[in-house]
């Protein structure tokens, strides 16, 4: 059990523009191991959504299957969640927007269920370019089969029981860059700061942003020769930025000024402000964003903060041409041709 | 030669190269057939393959209506040197062995029983054409064009198709009247005709229409609301979609913005094309994809969510030849069990089974309302005989009235009317529970989808009788399917057989026909044709009412038959088999001689079988 | 309290919480009661959690060797708060529910048919550590000494396991003594005891080792040469491959060179851990993968693929509760069907069904040798009840002169003598072929395999008579394999029953405890215990010696029902189901219920039974 | 029908040092379009194996399904072959390797195969690094189901039936190279000259080696506006370098002088001899082969030649530890701990 929430709260909570306080924006009892990194996240994502002001049942949450998986069930008990099978989240969420590309869409799920398992869903998910935030609550290894190293483990890494992991890791930013992913940041689920912010911009961006958030797991892979134990994340810790999210940028924009800062304007009218650490990066420049994070893992640095955005990106829907009404809510009289045109077809056919 | 004519009743057979065009000729010829009202039934056999290699097209012509396919070629058309050997042997003793005989015939494809009716097709096409591809094209309908002298086609129905097919490339017309008149003039000038084997102009198709089960299926999506198709191409489930594709682009763009009311996605697999239909089902529009046998084995694990989960999800099995990759040009029923208990664990999924395009359309159109009604995936279990062969079929029907049905979803108003909303709560005692599409309600009525185990309010547990009552739920709900399938239909005999027989899909043509060879012989026969699975009362009540029945299927295992005896308790060995599985359709000569066999074999009389039985 | 002692015959509960160390006390607890010579049957009960949830430990204590799982806790060790109203709840009236009184117990716990045993565990650790973990671990420990005391169970036998335990740390041996003493010595000064409900030395147990089937499968992996294992993590199959991982380690370093003599690949999903199992043995190294149901699903197109193109592989299944994700950690036996039908088309698989570590053992050893010899996958259906839990069993035995059977491999000289190789050519009648492993011979032998149609010589096909020659061939195959696999288990009644129990895996030792109740009831039963399938001619015997038969699965469907029905054209009429599908391993008292209400209600008596079958 | 063999050969054929003539490399009849680019990658990878005194029983072919996967029929006939499920042959091919490591190992596969419905395996056979030479016949689209779009195909580039590809590609190479394949290289079916020396190389490097070879498919993607035609390839062409494989290092070296020319010297005592044609690109540097191919990509050109080679590669075997005897090779004897040790593990268990 990962806490306990108090059952005395203080009548005076704040309320954000929908009139929701912050519990309104929270789910059951979390289930997972106490200080298990996912918990933490369930936490940024309640107040990522609370402050965007998010309706919670315009929002629908999916997942796959692990302990990050189970998260939904945390937060946001107002919205339509769905624990889909292991790995294949992205093809249900895919086909969610599909139905209805008028609800906010946000993608759960664990190293394991994007790097193994879900790869070949991941990839495509991407090139698709669905509107999806996507969050990956990375381990480094299977929670809840107890263990195992999973494919973002670094070589040389060491589990718990001991064992050495032979194998390269996959490294998700670097990948979705590699695929044209239009929004690319990493995060680490002990540092709020960071991502809350990102988590906004995320939601705001439209169309698939990835968000690799290092999320350590205190019962299998906590330990010393781990490269996802907190303490390892915390003494590597390399950002690209200070990140603000700014929902409405006009109200704002006045107040930043150039220099180290950069401003990246959204579609629908907010703003990312970025106060820039690293020098010779552009987090609209892909080559440039590819490069940082090569530079940083080969310095066995993890780059956290927003690596790259592309504000051109055209969703599935606009690849598609599809309707702006959400298909799910068009009429029979909108989708059936009727009994005249049958008999037209059936004239072609004699 | 044959002495006396026979009319509007034989095979023939074209024997062409892979690639080279023959299809729309071939079409063509079909085509011409059907419009001078007389049935007809042409398949395409075709290799695994896209070009150089042999390709059959092979039509009956049936005035009975019998429409299955027959063993035996009456005439056969071979443009393929390279399947010659084999061409040669298919054709009945007395039958017509049409060739190019620009080249002599070597004797080894000499048979003494055979008529040889030499067409010099590449010598002529050489004289007409310089341009390779014109040559290779052209020849096609020169064939055709001395079908029609052989055998009696109508020419100005020819030259209408020709017209037809060209509408908007009119410089084309007239070089294809000329082709067809080459070959014309050919037999005119050559040889005595028409052939023994002729057509005469009947008035039988009435408004039926000719047409290709997958396109029936895609318009029948197309009519029954699909917004959402998932897909990845496998033979021979792909011009489903294809199809599915044109009509979308014709009907279902909106004339004002010019914006899809549909969305098509090329998944990267099946797996993620069931995945795709489930979460837009979950979110309330209507999707479906389409595959074959390996797409079905792929998505076991999905369908396992969707029937535990509940959550709507239309499937479309165009079946081929299996295991494995298996012959994946030919046809077969065999994907009966993996469809009827899809996935691990215990489950039981809804089968719809077609037997024709019009049924195609309907089943189609249907599926997404039974899917939503059931809550619960829906495979429609066609065939590549079916999905890729043109059908004389009934017309197709829409009533105007027509209203999709979407089942128990609840609104936002029912929402804050009721009480707690119990995700699968059984309130109306018929298994079936409630459902809400995300985004109804702000406070009211979401939920938590999911494939492991939850109580009746969606939540998580472990206990074992929440699993329980919830499986036994689900078996309430399978109870009231059967309600709401469609029901088989019947073909009575007038004796009130005691045996009877029972097949569904493509086999029923032939099975219709072989219940006429056999009355002839004095066994007559009731019959039955599922049409669907779970088997609704009247499949038991004709199988409690014989004593023995015949179960005709496509398939080695008698798939079907264990279906039967599982579901509905039968003792076996009341169920017959009668197989077919080496790809190639049923045919009804097959169903006749294994049931006739049987019945001399065991001694049974149709009229005191059931003394027999009893006595045994 | 109760007024009589009862011996060695009891239920003890554990109720803890998930990843508190409780599973190395409890474990002790059991192996110390195995070690007084005592049957044992420890089963635990656990979420889909990893940290902070109830979960319990239940020891079945049965000198009679009934050790499957009976309802109803005589005596419960509730250290978990959380779970409390639910475990007073689950205690047989007059039964014991030992607690931890460091806190009063609230009135809501209090049942007046209950005796209450407080030991102030928490209060004991406070005061004995400072560490946080050590109370907690030691917590256990000290529970484990309070029922030396109240049972009796040896100290010494505990000590010694506690030393056997801390072998190399020998630094915990006297902590733990200590524990173990603190609870001893509690009980010693604050109650009468041992209670009614005790152990006593017996002799019962003999060379049986206590196993859990997971580590006896992997062992006997080891034994029967697998080299390759490819997996995927899944619950409960996931220790098959961490023990064979521990025993490779062991016995399969080359001592000389340091090198492995085996490849364990964690796959990135079980389509892949398939793919590598078929790849390898394609290629003639003996090779496994693990996997529970929802990877079953996922494997279908590859196990259609080696039963099409007969290549061998193992697979073993520790089952789940299904369908879809299910209760992950908890028990069935529900993928009979996906398993025995595996993949679209028509397929067939074979399946071992052990009942017993040393079943596992021999099963999974044999598997290699049968998968190899047939030319097919084989498919071993453990469940999680018999893979996760300890059980007393057998010793485990090996012939040393065992040798592997390869089957019909042929070597470079055989291929030298032979005339043209047939991949698929049934030159010995048996319907199984000879086939080539790569790299053989330099030019003769190799051929190409692939899922699609083929004739005797590996070349690709598409005729209809070839394919179905290969499918009936298969068929022939089929036949020949019934004499390969595990003869069924027969236990005759005395009387010559006309009634029979037909059960496998799991259900045994319930199904044995019932088949006495009901024998006590006067209900005389014949039994027998399937180990595979098909099924080879002692089933159908039995089948056929006996008018009824109740079929005791683990599943909702009675899918193994279907299985006797269509392989052996049972009428089903014959087989009666008994079921239990909540996850819990099947109890004596509910098989024997079922089977004594079906007999009263339908009015049978064992004896006169057959009379009322022909009238009927 | 591709090409009809002709049944005259003059006496006098060539023959290696095997004694094995080209024909003892050639396989059954291809049953391919006429012209289609699969066959010239056959004829290349006979002539490859003829020059590189391959023996044929010592090579196993496997591939998944398409057009592409069904070649390993028309050449080295006297290899074992498995024509597995679509999109799964690298777990086949794993599996085999871990069985017989004296083999050498060739994966064919389609770009439908690879890049859709088996990127999921492709992904984890780089990273696992198994022994293997990965063919990917690329024509951008799904030649046996009639044309179809692949992932590889490029944004905007139109089909036969006149539709336009709304999804950006899969760049198999720049893929390969972010998930540190160890040797990548991308090379087109008209250019023998590349094509032969390049599989020479690949099947000479001790790990995953993988030639995304463009393949035009005549029958449904060689029309005007495809990018994987004949004649868009031709125009595009952008090589590293020239290659020269050369098997046994030391006969040559001398011949060869620096300057332009970069040589790499490969494990097994090979040599790949390259003659730079880009200034700034060095195959043996990561950074440098990303650098160059992304380059490329965004004049829209198609970089060709070996494109990145690490030397130090370890592969599946090396990483296991497994035996240097092939594990399909051991006894009875080295396999089976036999009753006395089971007579102990039965004394651990009471
Ligand atoms: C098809 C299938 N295979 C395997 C499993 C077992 N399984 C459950 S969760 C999991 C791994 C989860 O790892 P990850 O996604 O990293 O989540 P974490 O628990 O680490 O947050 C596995 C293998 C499954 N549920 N389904
Ligand atoms: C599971 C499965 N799905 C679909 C198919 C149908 N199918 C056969 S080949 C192919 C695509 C082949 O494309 P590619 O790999 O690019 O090969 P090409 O024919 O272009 O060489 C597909 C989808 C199949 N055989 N199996
Ligand atoms: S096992 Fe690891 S990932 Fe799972 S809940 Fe516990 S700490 Fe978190
Ligand atoms: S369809 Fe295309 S890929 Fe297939 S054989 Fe023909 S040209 Fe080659
Ligand atoms: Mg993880
Ligand atoms: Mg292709």
């Amino acid at each position: 059990m990962s806490y306990i929430k108090p059952s005395f709260r203080h009548p005076e909570l704040p309320v954000n523009t929908l009139g929701y306080k912050r519990k309104d924006y929270e789910g059951s009892l979390s289930t997972l191991c106490a200080g298990c990194g996912h918990d933490s996240i369930s936490g940024a994502l309640i107040q990522a959504c609370f402050e965007l002001n998010i309706e919670p049942h315009r929002l629908a949450k999916l997942s796959g299957i692990g302990c990050s998986s189970k998260t939904p069930t945390y937060f946001l008990g107002n919205s339509h969640g769905f624990n889909s099978v292991h790995g294949r989240m992205p093809s249900v969420a895919t086909g969610a927007n599909l139905a209805n590309r008028d609800l906010i869409y946000l993608g759960v799920s664990g190293d394991g269920d994007t790097a193994s398992i879900g790869m070949g869903q991941f990839v495509h998910l991407i090139r698709r370019n669905l509107n999806i935030t996507y969050i990956v609550m990375n381990n480094g290894c299977y929670g809840l089969t107890k263990g195992q190293d999973s494919a973002t483990a670094d070589k040389g890494s060491k589990s718990k029981a001991g064992s050495t992991n032979l194998f390269q890791n996959i490294d998700l930013p670097g990948l979705a860059m590699e695929l044209g992913a239009g929004f690319v940041a990493r995060s680490f689920s002990g540092d709020k700061v960071q991502l809350i912010p990102l988590i906004k911009a995320a939601l705001a961006h439209p169309g698939f942003a990835l968000i690799d958030v290092i999320s350590p797991c205190v019962t299998f892979n906590n330990n010393v020769g781990s490269t996802k134990s907190y303490d390892y994340v915390r003494q590597h810790v390399d950002a690209t930025a200070t990140v603000d999210f700014v929902p409405h940028a006009a109200e704002i924009k006045t107040t930043y000024e150039a220099g180290s800062n950069k401003l990246v304007s959204m579609h629908d009218g907010s703003l990312i402000k970025l106060n820039k650490l690293q020098a010779d990066w552009d987090p609209t420049n892909r080559d440039s964003a590819v490069h940082a994070l090569h530079e940083a893992n080969s310095k066995g640095e993890i780059l956290t903060g927003l690596i790259y955005i592309n504000e051109e990106s055209q969703d599935l829907h606009q690849l598609l041409n599809t309707s702006k009404k959400p298909l799910n809510t068009l009429s029979e009289k909108q989708l059936c041709p009727g009994p005249e045109a049958l008999m037209d077809i059936n004239q072609g056919l004699r | 030669m044959q002495a006396h004519s026979v009319i509007n009743d034989f095979v023939i057979r074209f024997a062409n190269v892979n690639g080279t065009g023959s299809a729309s000729a071939n079409n063509m010829f079909a085509k011409a057939i059907f419009r001078m009202g007389i049935p007809v039934s042409p398949k395409n056999i075709f290799p695994s393959n896209i070009q150089g290699l042999p390709t059959w097209y092979e039509v009956r012509v049936n005035e009975q209506f019998y429409l299955g396919r027959r063993d035996g070629i009456d005439l056969m058309i071979c443009v393929n040197p390279q399947s010659m050997l084999q061409d040669v042997a298919s054709v009945k003793s007395g039958g017509y062995f049409i060739y190019d005989n620009t080249k002599p015939l070597h004797k080894e494809y000499i048979r003494e029983d055979l008529n040889y009716i030499g067409i010099p097709l590449t010598e002529i096409t050489i004289q007409e054409y310089t341009d390779p591809r014109q040559r290779m094209l052209f020849k096609n309908i020169i064939y055709v064009g001395a079908l029609a002298a052989l055998i009696d086609i109508e020419m100005d129905v020819l030259q209408q198709l020709v017209n037809e097919q060209f509408k908007g490339k009119e410089k084309l017309i007239q070089p294809n009247h000329h082709a067809l008149d080459l070959g014309y003039q050919y037999i005119q000038k050559n040889f005595s005709h028409p052939l023994p084997y002729r057509l005469q102009r009947r008035d039988l198709i009435k408004d039926k229409i000719l047409f290709e089960g997958n396109a029936a299926t895609a318009l029948g999506a197309i009519y029954g609301g699909a917004t959402v198709a998932a897909w990845y191409p496998i033979t021979p489930s792909t011009s489903v979609v294809d199809a599915f594709a044109d009509y979308a682009a014709e009907y279902r763009v909106d004339p004002e913005t010019n914006e899809n009311n549909y969305a098509i996605v090329q998944a990267e697999d099946e797996l993620s094309a069931m995945g795709m239909v489930i979460g837009a089902m979950w979110n309330g529009a209507r999707a479906f994809t389409a595959t074959s046998g390996p797409g079905v084995s792929l998505m076991q694990e999905f369908l396992g969510l969707a029937y535990f989960a509940e959550i709507p999800a239309v499937l479309v099995d165009v079946q081929r030849t299996g295991p494995s990759t298996g012959m994946p040009t030919r046809t077969q029923q065999s994907d009966i069990l993996i469809a009827a208990h899809a996935s691990h664990g215990d489950t039981k999924q809804v089968l719809l089974i077609p037997n024709s395009p019009k049924e195609c359309f309907d089943f189609a159109a249907m599926s997404f309302d039974l899917a939503e009604q059931l809550q619960t995936p829906v495979i429609i279990l066609s065939d590549l005989d079916l999905g890729m062969n043109d059908h004389v079929s009934d017309a197709l029907e829409w009533k105007s009235t027509t209203q999709y049905r979407r089942g128990k979803v609840l609104s936002a108003d029912q929402l804050d009317q009721i009480g707690r909303f119990g995700r699968y709560l059984d309130t109306d005692g018929d298994g079936i529970p409630y459902r809400t599409i995300p985004g109804t309600h702000p406070t009211k009525g979401s939920f938590f989808t999911r494939g492991s185990s939850r109580d009746e309010y969606a939540i998580y547990t472990e206990d074992g009788n929440a699993y329980k009552r919830n499986m036994d739920r689900l078996l309430k709900k399978w109870e009231t399917i059967k309600s709401y399938v469609p029901k088989p239909e019947l073909l009575q005999s007038e004796a009130n057989a005691n045996m009877g027989m029972l097949f569904f899909g493509t086999s029923h043509f032939s099975s219709v026909e072989a219940r006429d060879i056999l009355a002839k012989e004095g066994i007559e026969l009731d019959a039955i044709r599922l049409r669907s699975f779970p088997f609704s009362q009247e499949v038991s009540d004709f199988i409690e009412d014989h004593e023995l029945i015949f179960v005709i299927e496509q398939n080695r295992d008698a798939q079907m038959r264990t279906l039967l005896i599982n579901e509905l308790e039968v003792n076996p060995e009341k169920l017959v088999r009668v197989l077919n599985y080496d790809g190639m359709p049923i045919t009804a000569a097959h169903i006749s001689k294994e049931i006739s066999n049987y019945i001399h074999k065991t001694n049974k009389k149709s009229k005191d079988f059931s003394l027999e039985m009893n006595a045994s």
